[in-house]
């Protein structure tokens, strides 16, 4: 075990922190989830990606500074400590390029993966149906086989940022006759094709960060399909838990939202200071409990990441992460809030943090099934 | 020893449920978000029933009825999402303010900074050096504050002491009128945990994955037992702090307390068990469930927190 | 809504506090289970009966005092402020005697209830079984007929102080071709029958607190048959949340708990007092917390005497009680045991009593069942 | 950066696991309830693998190895709930009395009043006025003290200061053996939580109700899942206090209590886990998981509870 970093690492490190110090806005930006706000992320995206810091662990070809999943956490740390904009490529990102990385042809990773570095394109993720949710191999959406490609019929949902981007990964049922897993295939689709209809629809915060898609004989290319025709299910999953580890939710953005928790606690909550909020009420030691919970999360990442660059496999812990992650930023939040007391219903940071923590629970597959995973995959519970 | 309520105040409980089942249906919630003023249908509809005066004498042309009558009222404007300042009206005001208030909304800032309604009210009940004083609307300045429930019109007030009545200048009443307010918002709070349950039950049942209804999967179920344990819980520890108000027992401030504290729990723990069990529909504002949680969240904090209370029932008992 | 005693239940809790005074044993006898401790449990129990103190709500014919439900809540308020002894008959007081009122002729009232009110007879349950535990309907002990009664055969298992008592009321298979709820038949058996065999076992506190019996041709006549042949699940279900309120579990236990906790908080822990130990650590906010639970429950069970003397059924809100009663009852002790600190694994009142509390979610049917019940019978979800 | 251990750490740590499967089966842990001198053999057993000396400098003739070593050997002396004072001797001791300590046993105040295996002990190490003390077994008295988990088989210890030799006056001496005992303890909790969670998890998939496995109930699924959550965060935080001990870091104190605080918290969190999932017979002393639960609530207090650890956290993060 050696817990410190080498020179290099140091290295990389300062040149992150100092690029961020010198070009990360004053003032945040609105959110990236409103029409304004989202056009204002991507000049930022952009700045990144002209400094190569947009996709750090990627190959340089493609915009990448080939970083090491070390160096990739030392910037996700940095990057939060510095108080940079959320990421509004993200999906693309975290989620489609690990996918295209493993089962792209090249001439797809020559096509696809720079331009999403350099949020030329801008995408989301098209999983969700109105009936499959936690259920998602109950997708309805049909993929037709035409003439040198696929015609789709259907309709996506829960799409985040859906109304804000021009392309859409996502599954389809392109065996018309399969049921379940089997007969999915993974399309990309351009969602200025004809036929394709986005309606943004508001989050829980009143942000339009959701769109439904609905696709009326869409045509999309052979050169479209990801992976293999009737394999979309495996290819999907494949990178879910992805040894690039890139799909890590990366510690430093819970050890960036805990240091501000301190805060809060120090100076006595805000705007009115009141020390006798916080006494034996208990507060303190929820303040605590929240630093340990995003410390223990940086360890169970540095352990995760020390098998991964021993190339062992990961497995179903990628469902405790989650769940820790996930329960932790909502316990975070909510100990910010009681210490916030009456004004926690002021619309701010805390506000909006804590209501993005609600969603962690819920997306990318519920706890819920995620506990059944642990529970059927590492414990070996039966299934029923 | 009896535990419960007379047929007369079950009666007027059902009158008003109906009355907000027909004229607060959610729509009118949600219009209360972006509404320059607010619509005042439903609460002329409550005053004609003599609701504000619930508690005021019937000498006072009030309805001479005491805090029980009133929390199980509040507990239907919690249910409904009321957007009307029903609290500090009927329950903090209208005692103090006596006959006449007849249909004025009234806002106060005894339950905290924000104010709500404070740009809708007809008059305002506020702080002042010396005790609390009553303030017509022109008197003030309101700015309105942007808060997660934008029904609550939730807003900073301005004033000049000089500007307003004396109302009462006794602590003791202050205090009274204190705890009817936390005592109102607890039962509130259980009404809106109740609500949000009910909303959750009946998509549980009808929301199927997996080729079953979602309740039927034992991790719901479990999260919704656990959700009505907390409000049939809560619910009596209001019913008693009812009494204690009515009857002005020693007790008093300790158990409105606790009232408030279970009741603030209750609802934010149902809050999170409706939204998990809902799933990404729950998490949009097209859909209603926002409406009472967000309610929910601003009103477990408002007027106390549960663990501002629970350290006022601590220093009652001695800890 | 009126929360104040009458002159005359006034009178009634002074009376009990009174006797409770004098006559409570100075030091803690030891625990009803163990064999010696069982002994000096009697000796109490035959006090409490010769004052008629042990069965107030029965009827005077039957050793009682004709007691409203709000006496019998005083009354056991006062027993446990008085700190006085576990009652070791309360299986057969709480349990069996609600069904032999409902159910039992009144040759069986008459043979039956004074001698368990006068703690000459002893009883204790059962109803689980090796494999008919949370599954209680998966019962196979059998009941054949045979001339002018029943030959049981088989083995009932948890029988909480079944090595010291020498009766016991159960639920055997008379049907031998029926299956779960129906063909079951409520059978009071002696123990001194020959073919019976007793095996005493430990607890988890170590205490002899349970026993295995086991049944082999063991004959019982006819007029131990309780209720209808054939017709032993309802005539159990039936008072298992009696109207008679008898089965309630009382307030007092754990208000008296409380009572000890905020004694254990103010003293700053016992034996040694170190307040660094009780400050800045949630301690206090939890110690009110139970403050509150137990008064939340005194609320509850007021609310449902209520309705019980107004004559309205109860309903499965008697599981929520239980898991209202048991979980607050594991929060208290580890209040408790977390103020002791290193002291809490020391032998003692709060040990033991966390130890018991323990058993609290899992007997009386688990707190699973128990919200599965909540779930499915008053929010009407679907049992699948 | 590397979060993980040498083959050589792993092989030790094997090795033990497979002694302890040999010879501390649970009849080992259940003799030592009641014996009137403690058995020894396995303890002779490790000795003879150098393992109480596995902190000390291989030309003292010890292992020579570290914490991280010393914490992987622990959490097997958990799993196989080892009634002997391995914590006491091989993380407290051994580093501060050198070589020669062989297969002698030690007790320990440093981790509270009660002293497990007192009476057992060959040396005992005691706070006195000026410093850490050794007695021989001889120079103290012990009364034994009842607990939960008989096991611990502890004492209370009284002691003249001048019957024993000063082992060390220097407080940080003091405070880093304090660390190493709570580190070890802690080691000990996650290895105890460990093996709850698998025999929980045999019993589930074994024991059948309403026709099928229990283990295949969502509820069961769920709660097990959660305590296997609370391990698996747990360990890596013991590992890290390991290094940091190791390396003597400034954050020392830190990431001890923080690893202390989780294994008793996660440990407390298994046992209930494991008790509720077996229902009745988790509750006799026939069956063998109360040794291991008792032995988590003994232990979770013991060398500071989670409160104090926390309250320990909280100072050096400067809340």
């Amino acid at each position: 075990m050696d817990l410190t970093w080498s020179d290099a690492e140091e290295a990389f490190r300062a040149e992150a922190r100092e690029w961020l110090q010198a070009n990360v806005p004053e003032s945040p930006l609105p959110s990236g989830d409103t029409r304004e706000g989202f056009a204002l992320h991507l000049e930022w995206e952009r700045r990144l990606f002209d400094a190569r810091w947009a996709v750090v662990s990627w190959p340089e070809q493609y915009g990448g500074r080939d970083a090491t999943l070390w160096e990739w956490l030392i910037f996700e740390e940095e990057y939060y400590r510095a108080g940079a904009p959320q990421r509004v490529t993200q999906n693309g990102i975290f989620l489609l390029a690990p996918t295209v990385f493993e089962f792209g042809t090249q001439e797809q990773k020559d096509r696809i993966l720079p331009r999403m570095a350099a949020a030329e394109d801008l995408w989301c993720q098209g999983w969700s149906e109105p009936n499959a949710g936690s259920d998602l191999a109950a997708i309805t959406s049909r993929a037709d086989r035409v003439d040198g490609g696929w015609r789709l019929n259907g309709q996506k949902t829960w799409t985040t940022r859906g109304a804000f981007c021009n392309w859409l990964f996502g599954l389809f049922r392109s065996d018309a006759g399969s049921e379940r897993h089997r007969g999915l295939t993974y399309l990309l689709v351009p969602l200025e094709a004809d036929g394709v209809t986005v309606r943004g629809f508001g989050r829980l915060d009143g942000d339009e960060g959701f769109a439904e898609v609905f696709f009326e004989d869409v045509w999309v290319p052979d050169e479209n399909v990801l992976g293999g025709v009737d394999d979309g299910w495996n290819v999907a999953m494949a990178t879910t838990s992805s040894e690039r580890g890139l799909t890590l939710r990366s510690p430093g953005r819970f050890v960036a939202t805990t240091d501000r928790l301190l805060e809060l606690y120090r100076s006595g909550g805000d705007p009115a200071p009141s020390p006798a909020r916080l006494h034996g009420r208990g507060l303190r030691d929820r303040v605590v409990r929240a630093w340990i919970d995003a410390e223990a999360y940086r360890l169970f990442t540095l352990q995760a990441v020390t098998a991964a660059v021993e190339g062992r496999p990961p497995g179903a812990e990628a469902s405790l992460n989650k769940l820790w992650w996930s329960e932790m930023d909502v316990r975070l939040h909510e100990t910010a809030l009681d210490l916030l007391g009456p004004d926690a219903e002021r619309e701010g940071a805390w506000s909006k943090g804590w209501q993005f923590a609600l969603s962690g629970p819920i997306y990318a597959g519920t706890n819920e099934i995620q506990r059944n995973i642990a529970a059927e995959r590492i414990l070996g519970l039966p299934r029923r | 020893m009896h535990f419960g309520f007379t047929d007369d105040e079950l009666l007027l409980r059902d009158a008003v449920r109906a009355l907000f089942e027909r004229e607060c249906p959610p729509d009118v919630v949600r219009a209360a978000w972006d509404a320059e003023s607010l619509d005042r249908r439903v609460w002329d509809a409550l005053a004609q029933m003599g609701v504000p005066g619930v508690l005021v004498a019937e000498a006072s042309g009030g309805l001479g009825l005491d805090e029980l009558s009133l929390v199980l009222l509040l507990e239907e404007s919690g249910r409904a999402a009321l957007p009307h300042p029903m609290v500090e009206t009927a329950a903090v005001a209208a005692p103090l303010l006596g006959a006449g208030l007849g249909a004025r909304l009234v806002a106060t800032d005894l339950g905290g900074v924000l104010v709500p309604c404070a740009g809708d009210a007809d008059l305002l009940l506020l702080r002042a050096p010396d005790g609390l004083r009553a303030f017509e609307r022109a008197a003030v300045t309101v700015v309105p504050e942007p808060t997660v429930d934008r029904a609550r019109r939730a807003g900073l007030v301005q004033c000049r002491p000089e500007d307003g009545t004396l109302v009462t200048g006794d602590e003791g009443a202050i205090d009274l009128a204190f705890d009817r307010g936390a005592l109102g918002t607890a039962a509130q709070l259980v009404g809106l945990a109740q609500r949000m349950l009910e909303l959750t039950v009946a998509y549980a049942k009808e929301r199927r994955q997996f080729g079953v209804p979602i309740g039927s999967f034992q991790a719901v179920k479990h999260r919704l037992a656990d959700a009505l344990l907390q409000v049939e819980f809560a619910r009596p520890a209001v019913h008693r702090a009812a009494w204690s108000v009515a009857h002005d027992v020693a007790d008093r401030a300790r158990d409105v307390s606790m009232a408030k504290a279970m009741a603030s729990d209750a609802a934010l723990h149902v809050a999170g068990a409706a939204l998990q069990c809902h799933g990404a529909i729950g998490y949009t504002v097209e859909y209603d469930l926002h409406l009472w949680m967000k309610r929910a969240w601003a009103l477990a904090r408002a007027w106390g927190d549960g663990g501002w209370h629970r350290d006022r029932v601590g220093r009652a008992i001695g800890v």
